[in-house]
């Protein structure tokens, strides 16, 4: 057990992955080199060599669709996009050819394609290099989406995503790379589609997605210590969605609250509170809650990022107030 | 009778085929060679055509997109490839797909959304794919696909088979971005791959010259990658296959990749829906009086291959494509139990637990 | 007042503002000289000239890089982009550049441009051709998004969303071009925002978009001859959204259904759900339940498309079931 | 000590400056607009640097991108544009809004997130905007802003006017496919638009011929849109003036577009966070010794300009900047009234009513 940041863990993950299987490469953007620009692949160009980790041009088309073509012949890849805004230059190959080559071909063509890419906000980068995209993503039938919030879940659930068979969307966060927690020495081999609670409670269900997870996590302390038992669920993976792990927390709790950093319309957490409104319905005791980054582009300004993005106040106040 | 427009495209200068090559006669082709790919130009021609009939008779639904007048290049290039090569396409994908050797009853019964359909009806026309054959797919979406062959021959590269891949593209998608994206990183990448621009003048109804800042739309981009910058007839097998050969065992060599644009036209329209009204009439008819089929005829009949065996070529084709109809229309509709299948690896769609 | 095809309304209300306002200018692939692909544009060459509506490249990113340059500078632009599914070729231009420029500015652009599409199934063209995604632009802040249902309100809200100042997303629904309805002699100039009552219930609320709207309705006869009440509403417009009209109906009737043609995870059934279990909890008699084609890229095949795109009869069966 | 690695692009060997092409000096540029040059440049130079000092000071957040050694571009550019004509950079942007007129104080204040910044520090360092002085914004994803400048441009066109649009990228920005879509596009409607590209030699952390098919990356790429392919020295900004002022000039009257290609080289890393250590030290030190500035400073001195004005116009620059930097600390940090304003024109976010 050794501690790590989570981007460190970005790189012990993909290290893990490469030497289990010799066919595995990675590519993307100053990746080989220089590590990539956010520090998370260091070293790998070292110990697998130029031929497995390469950098590219600025040509993310070309760098996803040289994932995929690979991918189709024999060859997975992790392909990372710098930042997850970036998809939308390259959406077409994401959202067109990855995710419905099986299905359109009669299941003649697999995608084992991981693209990692950084997401979210707090940087103060501005709206062009800080938004959350995990939705863009879960939209798409055929994309896979996973959302560590911890160093240990990187490795764990990079692993679980490079083996498997499909496009797995694979989203770092940015304000989490600094962060530490211990990760077992041996390999971590993880599952996707498994919600984690995180914190057990009776009282609500809060479910939240990577750098929401640790805000939650505070909110929850502070309503516990007004008396109120929240339930804290790191969803972890959007698809597939472990929707037994959440209905089965709400049956509990009797109340729903999202978290999320999308901008408010049409994020997760709209998608999860459908489900709990329809399935879930006769176990709620009062109205799903959604707490979101407001519908807007993401401003720059450190005073105003931070009042955009959930924080554990306006989580701990949004909650207080709906089980008042 | 008003003055023509002029942004009425039909009213434009035809432009005319350019004067046949006769160099390629002597190409050291084996005559063999040569007789198949009169053999597979009439399957492609016949089975388009069938295709066409089952579309007026309602039996064919959504889209297709014909290559009839084109088959020269599918041909010339299918002859030159090795069985594990690989071959991506575009929504024009029927004659490249055949000419890799898929069957063509699966692909007929594809187009007319049959559950013996090759993509057992999910794909449909647009979309046709045998990765048993090598051909990887065809791409709806213009662009992605050349960056997506790039991949397939980088995977090659890295496994040491030799492989090479071949993209095909219409003259049109030479002006999107991935076109330059893929062409450039191929290059840099040094990747076995060969990209073929099938120019038949024409985007969907707006002349490629409208709407491009070079003449030749592939081949003088050539230079913006370092390479060289290939024009042939595209409606001569012959000239096809020899500039196939060439790049790709340029390729297959370690060579990297190569750009040729075929010069070519389509008998129809752009689609199913397309009466094709915006070509000069002038230029229709140069193109059809140049249609390739007619002019390789002749030409293997100058090579001493007999009539009688260029007619009994034309009836086993026949028999083919009347073959591959009735086994078409022999499939059932895909019923519920496909409808939420092969997503996912694992057979199914389910995206929770 | 005459009877026209849906396709007819887009020139029509296209048309309609060229006359009005002189800077108005289109642009798009095969849009001028041939009248559109899907016939949609024919006869706006002919009257406003080939330097007012003009054929472009297969080059999305250009076209669409030029509406929001010429939109800026003072000329508002009207861009086809052919297929809705196309939109990912260019989604950086919409999602990044248009939808963020007058935030990230502080105001100082402005982006008026209608970005007009082909959307939805029913063409046997697969999974390429064929996608729904107005929730792609819903989600993303800064963008307006507009579907009619009828030819009436293609016109209408054509004038509304090209006198709009910001970028609007103009869904035009290719299984409904055929369609034919009357629509005023006169000038048509709708609002954006407001959805419409089609049809007055009192036992439940079901929110139909575009193709959708034909198909719910048709469903509430099918229930009303049951002894079952249904509200039909045409959402219209996504962004802004008209919740007033859907909250009041809910409150009248207590129970919400929407029909989506997206495919099911985060459709914009997923946003109106979650405000309605938010904030009409208190009147729901019983789950929200939202009908969508499944997560699956849609197939080509007629008979399976079929299966895919919600019918008449799931809508009315789903309906059914779901108050029984 | 280990052999260093093929992958260690700092042992590569260095790419020197090209020789100085003294042509320059007799150009027919006025001496005052070379004057000007030369404070605009020193404005840009102590600007940026100051900019660093407060990221140090931890009171600039966020990234941002310095153009330190690359002021000659923006100089060179501003000076030959008419104040109606259109800017459009990319996030390394400081030195083009600047060279517009945009005020260094609004600038500063962006930079530190406060309320009095140029966009009430909503965008930030790398969107820049100022559309009073023509400077139409600072765009932090590669590729597209080339296509939104033909659209300036285009409408200057059809308004008539005569205005200009010009778009700056980076070397490595040529890759992407946008830039390809652009150039197309500008040539076939014969927008009045220049494309810059400023080749820095590197893209982030990679050298830009590990990853370009061709040695000048904009350049050489020219002829695919029937344009010429002109490199320039940009560390000259005469050099720059005189190529803007063509490329202007021919745009204004109709001329079309123009590709232009100035080689520079940045002091220090892509942007704060980069310390720069992947390029040759014998590289950064050539670049060094071909600081644009002091080379300047001795042509004007050359030209007969006396040390005393060059003094003093370095004096009132660093007053400027110490006047831009106490504007910009005296801001307030932006506040929740604010938030939610100008997502759209009528001032607010309402998503509903
Ligand atoms: C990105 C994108 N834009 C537009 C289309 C619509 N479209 C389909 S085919 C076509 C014309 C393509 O022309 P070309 O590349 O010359 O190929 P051809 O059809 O002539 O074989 C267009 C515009 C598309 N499929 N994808
Ligand atoms: C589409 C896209 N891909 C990647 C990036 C990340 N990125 C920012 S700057 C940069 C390098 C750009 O290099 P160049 O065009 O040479 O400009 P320079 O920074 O040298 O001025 C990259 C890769 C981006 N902003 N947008
Ligand atoms: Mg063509
Ligand atoms: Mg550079």
């Amino acid at each position: 057990m050794a501690e790590l940041t989570y981007r460190e863990a970005v790189a012990r993950g993909i290290a893990q992955e490469m030497r289990r299987d010799p066919r595995l490469v990675m590519l993307g953007e100053d990746v080989a080199a220089a590590g990539g620009v956010f520090k998370t692949t260091v070293g790998l160009i070292d110990e697998f060599g130029p031929d497995r980790v390469r950098d590219t041009p600025i040509s993310e088309q070309a760098i996803l669709g040289a994932a995929m073509g690979a991918a189709m012949t024999g060859i997975p890849v992790i392909a990372e996009i710098m930042f997850s805004d970036f998809l939308a230059v390259c959406w077409d190959i994401v959202a067109n050819e990855m995710a419905k080559s099986r299905y359109m071909t009669g299941g003649q063509v697999s995608v084992p394609v991981v693209i990692r890419t950084a997401n979210g906000g707090g940087a103060r980068f501005g709206a062009q290099h800080s938004q959350s995209v995990e939705n863009w993503c879960m939209m798409i039938p055929g994309l896979k989406v996973v959302a560590p919030s911890t160093p240990a879940d990187v490795v764990g659930l990079m692993a679980a995503s490079v083996r498997d068979p499909d496009p797995v969307v694979f989203f770092e966060h940015k304000s989490l790379l600094g962060t530490k927690a211990d990760v077992p020495d041996e390999d971590v081999v993880d599952r996707l589609g498994e919600a984690v609670v995180r914190r057990e409670g009776t009282d609500c269900t809060i479910a939240a997605l990577a750098l929401m997870v640790p805000r939650a996590l505070e909110a929850a302390d502070r309503l516990a210590e007004e008396g109120i038992s929240a339930e804290v669920i790191d969803v972890r993976s959007l698809v597939p969605l472990d929707t037994r792990t959440l209905l089965a927390s709400v049956e509990k709790t009797g109340r729903f609250i999202t978290v999320e950093e999308n901008p408010r319309l049409c994020g997760w957490g709209a998608e999860l509170a459908s489900i709990v409104a329809d399935e879930a319905f006769w176990n709620l005791d009062g109205p799903v809650v959604r707490i979101t980054t407001p519908h807007i582009p993401l401003p720059a300004a450190e005073s105003l990022e931070d009042m955009s993005i959930p924080t554990v106040d306006r989580i701990h106040q949004t909650v207080r107030t709906a089980l008042a | 009778m008003e003055a023509p427009q002029a942004y009425d495209y039909s009213q434009r200068p035809a432009r005319l085929p350019d004067p046949v090559d006769d160099a390629n006669r002597d190409l050291d082709i084996p005559l063999e060679t040569r007789v198949e790919m009169y053999e597979m130009q009439l399957l492609l021609r016949q089975f388009e055509k069938r295709a066409y009939d089952l579309f007026m008779q309602n039996l064919v639904k959504g889209t297709s997109h014909l290559s009839l007048g084109m088959e020269a290049i599918a041909t010339g290039f299918g002859a030159a490839l090795r069985p594990d090569d690989y071959t991506f396409a575009t929504y024009r994908g029927h004659a490249h797909t055949l000419a890799r050797g898929a069957p063509p009853g699966p692909v007929m019964a594809e187009l007319l959304g049959r559950e013996n359909g090759i993509l057992q009806g999910k794909g449909g026309s647009m979309h046709l794919t045998s990765v048993e054959h090598g051909m990887m797919g065809s791409y709806a979406i213009i662009g992605a696909h050349l960056c997506i062959a790039n991949g397939a021959a980088w995977s090659a590269q890295m496994r040491g088979t030799d492989q090479v891949a071949v993209s095909f593209f219409g003259d049109g998608t030479t002006n999107i971005g991935a076109f330059h994206e893929a062409l450039n990183f191929a290059v840099v990448w040094n990747l076995p791959v060969v990209f073929v621009c099938e120019n038949n003048l024409y985007m969907e109804y707006t002349p490629i010259d409208v709407v491009s800042a070079v003449p030749n739309p592939a081949a003088d981009r050539g230079p913006a990658y370092g390479l060289e910058g290939i024009v042939i007839d595209g409606n001569d097998p012959d000239a096809v296959f020899t500039a196939a050969r060439a790049a790709i065992e340029r390729a297959r060599r370690g060579g990297g990749p190569s750009l040729i644009e075929a010069v070519t036209y389509r008998h129809g329209g752009h689609s199913r829906a397309d009466p094709g009204k915006y070509r000069p009439e002038a230029e229709v008819e140069a193109w059809l009086e140049r249609d390739p089929i007619p002019m390789y005829h002749q030409r293997l009949l100058g090579l001493g291959v007999g009539e009688g065996d260029l007619a009994s070529i034309q009836q086993s084709v026949a028999g083919e494509v009347e073959a591959a109809t009735e086994f078409a229309k022999s499939g059932d509709f895909p019923d519920e139990a496909s409808l939420l299948t092969d997503v996912w690896a694992d057979g199914g769609s389910a995206w929770r637990n």
